[in-house]
């Protein structure tokens, strides 16, 4: 602890900056203590719209290091501390009173406890280097860890160190352990995904605090449980990206809240439907893996006309893909993942904060209209994080839901489950418990009114036509479109996380003296109402996408206009730049 | 666990307006009569009693129920239900699956709500056979049966799915038979007095693709010498004149059949369906030859453990108690952690 | 046995022409000899195509009854047998040396054995009907079970009993309680499925056999199997519509072909999955939510690329729906029901028959271009048949694949599991027991060329346009547009099983005096390289499916054609009489 | 059983060029070094070698073996497996997997192929947490588990693996740990030669979300009076000087641990895996308290039954001895049953 950077190993981790193609903004931290060992990644000061993959990042060393750089790092930064050093003895010795790692005051950041000096040690058991020199190995772990985290390379790094160290082999051997095995650590267990720091366009006044998407799709379930009074039921089954979703709603019970981590995401989806059915908000969060599993148990909600919430987390996919980075390649999924004509609603978030807002709309759609809603959100804003002004609470809708009490037929004596409400063409949700109201339901073909089972060929083609009727029905507000000069040609359309950077794209632009349009989808079913219409006021219409062009395929098929998409599947979000460019190029060339 | 009143409530009041559409002749109508004239007896109320099944011909019966009921797909039930249980204490929750639809699509799902021992009474109708699908085998066929899917016979030996549910620590678990009512029903209600799961094998007989599969314990001519009838805390005797017994020989770790004037009466096992330790439930499990002879039915196992839901729902409530105003719990929540003001 | 009609049960059984809006085909049998009981459900005999829901059954209560119709009963019929009646020496009786219902002498029908007189006895068990009466009501039972089959009205037959018996209250509840209890057993075993006899337009010389979709699928696997010379491992777990490719498949063994069946359909695929990397063909065959299962496992075949063939004989959906009623609506999950940028090559076959080359035409493409190949077929053709017109085998495609054998690197030295063909863009089928070429694949995204994991964000962009690009670049013909006047300007598209109704609508009006053009597609994914060309040559563009309008989102989305769909979602195929009509109205109209 | 030969082949000749990327002081390194140094001996070549694993860091293994390898899906091994394993009787299969990937996504696919005894060895690697997602209970963690996804504690009380498999009927169970080169390597060289579906469960260390898991069987303190070695034949003794020993009470079920000084030799238990009756590797499964206390390690049960792959390759081949030529053969079907001809 504290020791000085003699060995070169200790100055390299205190040098990096000096690494081929490193970025330019990792340098020793402002104000480090004399003897502190630690280095911080800063962010680059442009737009901070664009994402890029400037990264953020704050490595303490020790209590020492983590007390020094703590007041000039911006919240939201990720912070990896080596817990080997954070003994009741160190801590003391720099005056903490209690354990910053576990009293919560780092809150605001991404914390990563890791083990960096004893896995370091463990990581160079083989090759006897002397303990000393093993441990100062650390700063080359950490490193190796971050290089794995902003995809840096990983030849000219280790090219570099054997030239550097030409003349003491041992060291070479010693630093590239320690650099591949902080490597291998970040790409084998899933819990470093790159965390990107985003801040609004503009803050109007109010009360702030740093939120991460998964973290703000999680208060807003809760928000939900309170404001419709009713009892909330997670089935989760963990996978990365959406495993905190689990996490962070297995603290609120104090709510009503149940979480339920079941076997596999087919059982996860069946306990949160089973909730439903109780009378309990159901919702079952998930990654495009488990969508793909949870297919069979949607159709049947789709049949039962059930409420049920499905958050799908995107990942890069397909198959196991890259589990920490992003994609919105499920869209096409969500849509038409089911056997049958199974339509459900879909929704997405845009940003971090707005995964709160999303998650209460869902949950309103699912209760108001009985069906299954599908959320989506991504990687990118699941874990990234952005300033977020806080609601009032009661200035949240309510969310109250009624619950059928007693016999519905016209003379009021029988119960008719598959009776319509005749504004939102819901069936009254009729949980058990209640008297009066026994009634059987299930996945075979229902008569209209009655739900009794049946084949006849008329009711089954009415049941498939007014099942898609009443989700087209679904009354969703308008879509909005920017367009401050009033004179854009070209319109950019988008759908949840590419929100950001689009519009970071598009004031670049109007700055530039452009005019381009902006329009983002929250609902991709149904869709807004005016939507065709705004389309087609436009010259060309392009759609940016983390995708081969999911939505621009439902956009030309539902309104047949020939939508111009860019896409990337890189794994990595837009940066503004780069839509900068491209959007320029539209622009002039329909000038 | 439901609170149970004295309604009076008949048989009849069990029956759905759904007439029943099982094969005539077919072994599911007698378990759902015995359901129906157990039910009242049980002192729940219509309303607060939920059946969930899966697919299958068994699945169809929560629909000749009049109570609340869910026919679910294919394997989920127990999934689903564990869902409701979970949520809701003041249900009586039952599960109706077949050996297709338990063992084999919701082999998972099952041996999971045991271990977990939720507040679920599981009936697996078993007729070893896929009724529903026309008559494959199901993972309760026996070595070498001959079906549409296996024409020279399969070649999975199959599950027992007593000795499955006890190796995923089950905590009640028991045995009975679709032709007999008065013990079918005394079975059930002693499921539905456990506290946690219920795991309740009924053999059933499909009589259009599997007729007979049980007759050797129904017969009148074998069934003495096959059938074994577990009582608590009685020795195990069975035979027309209890003239056969079972014992578990020393240093042995399986039971053995032999002839109660041979045996000494305290070598005979006396039946104790409480033993924590499920070894002996899985000993009397493995009784049974292929022939079915020595069939035990009756309650292997019923050991007491909390069940899943209610600690689920007492950390809920603990944490809920804390909680005056959730409004105002809600604003300290969003507003926690590390805030700052813009003004 | 051979019991005269004396009773008025057994009277009304011979005499159900009587019954109000029961098919007018029905009628005593002709030839029925003194004394046998059975009836026989005839053909309409218009142009066959058209399947409509003329039933073609043969009850047959016994032995002499069966004798005496077949020879009149057309091939593919149904035949529903007393079981209970066929003894030896009934059989005997009237000069049968083997039991015809298991010597395969009536392979050309669809035989369902059923115990009509047990069952009906024990039906009647709770009404204390004499025995010999309860025996008479079993012609009730099967007219139950007719009357679910062909969804004929049921009150209205209970209505007609009560009348008709008014006088006989005991002879009511019999038959009543017969009829319901054969009604109920159809339904609820799916034993039942309608089967359509559909003959081909033109019946050029050759030999011929009745065969229904399923075998005739099977039979298409087996003949890859033969002509592949792989072996063929089938993963099935049983569901109606689709058990009896299994079934089939089981009986075929000694063409080195061997059927799993597994506990699950996700277990099912990993089978036909594991059995394709070790070399084999792997086939997996379900209906609609067996294929909702599958989805992860189909796109970790896709990052796998493997060999494998998906078989979904669709069924009314959604959720469980109406097993037993046909339905085209699971096209878009077969195109998108998986998580990430997933594609497969999704074909259809279009009638009984041509399920033989479906099969081996998917099976071709997946061992050519190494690729998850999902076969479409429905109930209507699964179940129906046609006479078929037997292939030479040696004439059949010669489908031998070739595994790799050596290292592939351009210096000879190493395996490069993901250096693919120049032409086929297909990777090496290297198989286990291979010396020299040991790797390792996963679900994890892969570098190009090394298959080496890889999170390197150019590469996977690279490698998800690169598997979007193999699909689309496989060589599928070009479709091909009937159009015999040559003056068409409206085109009928099709695809699956509505080619039957199609072709007849279209030969209707064509000798009205009308022209129209049809075009029907086997390939969905990827479509035809002039498939664009062809819509846009017509004024009008007509799909007619059994959904509502899935292929017509998909050609509006691809070709921006303003194609107009015509959806019936009634589990039940399309009449040729409605089609002609609907189609008229639209070439009047284009007029 | 693919065929075995002498090859010249070491530890060395089984890594792969893939750097093992696991955490260091990971315990998957030990079972990865252990398996290396085995595989010389088991004398399979090489190329007829293949391991399938699904997801989590324990599924990570097979990149790291120089043989045939795939890395699938979340807990899908077995059944793929089963694929190639019915289809490739000349390759050696090998399952990898962890407690979650096996025993919850995973669970029906590992009864089955259990069941089946299908020709596979299925290497659990429990280190009782959900490694790769970050440090979840997993369905072998302790009741009462606080982790992040149960911040008060987790509600499911565990599966005992080996009792599961023995209650899926079983062929071979049995359980290593990763410190233990020696003892491990014993253990895989018999689930090698079994022949049907071979059950290894070994306790591996997560040194980074439930390390110290298995500290007590480790540990010089305290593992001579923890650990049981089972081996073949042998009276069942430990203890640093054997002081302790398992009997079985006459009239129990269950197994019982004593001072070796109090009992009769003879009294002392016999180790046999060889025992058909499966209820005695049951017992022996129950053993271990939650502790840890009385863990045994080594095989179970070994027992002999026809491997499902066998009897469906028998099938087959019978079925192929019958056909000369397939193109004539596969004309005959395609006109078998009743054809008629157009001219
Ligand atoms: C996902 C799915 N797979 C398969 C089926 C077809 N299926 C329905 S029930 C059944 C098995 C029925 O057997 P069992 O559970 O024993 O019930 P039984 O009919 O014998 O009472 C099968 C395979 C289905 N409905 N859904
Ligand atoms: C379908 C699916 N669901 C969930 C996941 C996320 N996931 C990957 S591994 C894993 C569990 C890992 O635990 P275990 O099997 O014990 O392996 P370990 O990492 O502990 O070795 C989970 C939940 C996934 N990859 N795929
Ligand atoms: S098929 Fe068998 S199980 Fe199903 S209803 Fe008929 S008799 Fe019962
Ligand atoms: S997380 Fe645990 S199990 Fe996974 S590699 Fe690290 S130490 Fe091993
Ligand atoms: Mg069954
Ligand atoms: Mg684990």
């Amino acid at each position: 602890t504290g020791d000085r950077f003699t060995s070169e190993t200790a100055q390299l981790g205190n040098d990096i900056s000096t690494l081929p193609n490193f970025p330019a903004e990792i340098r020793a931290p402002a104000g480090t203590l004399p003897g502190v060992s630690s280095f911080q990644v800063h962010f680059a000061d442009y737009d901070i719209l664009t994402p890029g993959d400037a990264p953020n990042v704050l490595v303490a060393m020790n209590p020492a290091a983590l007390k020094a750089n703590l007041p000039d790092l911006p919240r939201g930064a990720e912070i990896i501390v080596n817990t080997d050093e954070f003994t009741p003895r160190n801590l003391a010795k720099v005056g903490y009173e209690s354990n910053p790692l576990e009293d919560g005051s780092l809150d605001g950041f991404a914390l990563h406890p890791v083990g960096l000096t004893s896995m370091t040690i463990k990581a160079l058991d083989s090759l006897n280097v002397p303990k000393k020199d093993a441990e100062r190995a650390k700063n080359m772990f950490a490193l190796g860890l971050l290089s794995w985290l902003y995809s840096r390379p990983y030849e000219s790094t280790l090219k570099f160190l054997a030239r550097k160290f030409a003349a003491k082999p041992d060291l070479i051997a010693a630093n590239t352990a320690a650099f591949t095995a902080g490597w291998n650590f970040g790409e084998t267990t899933e819990d470093f995904a790159v965390r990107y720091e985003v801040k609004p366009a503009s803050m109007p006044p109010g009360q702030y605090r740093n939120i991460t998407g998964n973290t703000a799709l999680a208060l807003g379930l809760v928000a939900t449980a309170v404001r419709s009074k009713l009892a909330l039921v997670l089935g989760a089954y963990p996978i990365t990206p959406a495993s905190d979703v689990l996490h962070e709603l297995a603290k609120h019970k104090r709510f009503g809240i149940t979480t339920v981590q079941a076997e596999d995401e087919i059982a996860a989806i069946g306990v949160a439907l089973g909730a439903s059915y109780g009378g309990s908000l159901g919702v079952t969060s998930t990654s495009g893996p488990g969508v793909a599993l949870k297919g069979e148990t949607i159709s049947l909600a789709v049949a039962l006309e059930l409420p049920l919430l499905v958050v799908d987390i995107q990942r890069a996919g397909p198959s196991t893909g890259m589990p920490t980075k992003t994609e919105q390649a499920d869209l096409l999924m969500a849509l038409y993942g089911r056997h049958g004509e199974a339509p459900v609603v879909v929704i997405a978030a845009r940003s971090p904060s707005d995964c709160f807002y999303a998650a209460i709309d869902a949950a309103r759609i699912a209760t108001t209209y009985r069906t299954p809603v599908i959320l989506l959100s991504d990687g990118y804003i699941a874990n990234g994080s952005e300033p977020w002004r806080l609601p009032d609470v009661s200035s949240l809708p309510d969310l109250q839901v009624e619950f059928a009490t007693e016999p519905n037929s016209p003379d009021g004596t029988k119960f008719l489950p598959y009776l319509r409400d005749s504004i939102t063409m819901a069936r009254p949700w009729a949980v058990p418990g209640t008297p009066g109201l026994e009634h059987r339901i299930g996945g075979l073909e229902k008569a209209d009114i009655t739900g009794d089972i049946s084949y006849d060929p008329t009711n089954h083609d009415f049941m498939v036509r007014t099942r898609a009727a009443r989700i087209e029905a679904i009354e969703v507000p308008d879509i909005e479109v920017e367009d401050p000069d009033g004179d854009a040609r070209v319109l950019v359309l988008g759908w949840g996380s590419t929100y950001g950077p689009i519009g970071a794209a598009c004031r670049a632009l109007r700055q530039g003296g452009l005019s381009v349009a902006q329009a983002h989808l929250r609902y991709l079913n149904p869709m807004p109402r005016n939507l065709g219409a705004v389309l087609r006021s436009y010259d060309k219409v392009v759609i940016p996408e983390m995708n081969l062009g999911q939505l621009a395929s439902v956009i030309r098929s539902k309104y047949l206009v020939d939508v111009i998409g860019y896409n990337q599947v890189r794994g990595l979000p837009f940066t503004s730049a780069e839509l900068e460019t491209m959007l320029e190029g539209v622009v002039d060339s329909n000038a | 666990m439901p609170e149970r009143v004295s309604l009076q409530l008949t048989a009849k009041d069990f029956k759905s307006d759904q007439e029943v559409r099982w094969c005539p002749g077919c072994g599911d109508y007698a378990i759902l009569a015995a359901m129906q004239s157990f039910m009242p007896e049980l002192g729940i109320a219509r309303e607060n009693t939920v059946f969930i099944s899966g697919i299958g011909c068994s699945s169809r019966f929560p629909y000749y129920m009049n109570t609340y009921g869910m026919h679910s797909i294919h394997g989920r039930a127990p999934a689903i239900a564990t869902g409701l249980a979970v949520s809701r204490p003041d249900l009586s929750v039952w599960v109706v699956t077949g050996d297709g639809d338990a063992l084999s699509i919701g082999g998972n799902h099952l041996i999971h709500a045991l271990r977990r021992n939720v507040n679920v009474k599981i009936l697996l109708f078993n007729n070893r056979i896929y009724g529903l699908t026309k008559g494959q085998y199901s993972p309760t066929s026996e070595l070498g049966k001959v079906t549409k899917s296996t024409p020279v016979g399969s070649a999975d030996s199959p599950f027992n799915p007593l000795s499955l549910a006890l190796g995923a620590e089950a905590s009640f678990v028991a045995r009975s038979i679709d032709s007999d009512r008065k013990h079918l029903m005394s079975v059930l209600r002693a499921a539905a007095s456990h506290d946690g799961s219920a795991f309740v094998e009924i053999y059933q007989n499909c009589n259009i693709y599997n007729d007979g599969a049980f007759d050797v314990l129904k017969d009148a001519a074998t069934r003495d010498d096959y059938l074994i009838r577990l009582e608590q805390g009685k020795p195990v005797t069975f035979g027309a004149t209890g003239q056969f017994c079972v014992t578990h020989p020393p240093g042995a770790f399986g039971l053995e059949v032999r002839e109660t004037a041979d045996v000494a009466p305290n070598e005979i096992l006396v039946h104790d369906e409480t033993i924590t330790e499920p070894a002996y439930a899985f000993a009397m499990s493995r009784l049974p030859g292929l022939d079915l002879r020595y069939t035990p039915i009756g309650v292997f196992r019923n050991a007491n453990r909390a069940s899943y839901d209610s600690i689920v729902r007492d950390q809920v409530a603990t944490a809920q108690s804390t909680v005056e105003d959730p409004e105002s719990e809600l604003a300290a929540l969003l507003s926690s952690g590390d805030t700052w003001t813009i003004s």
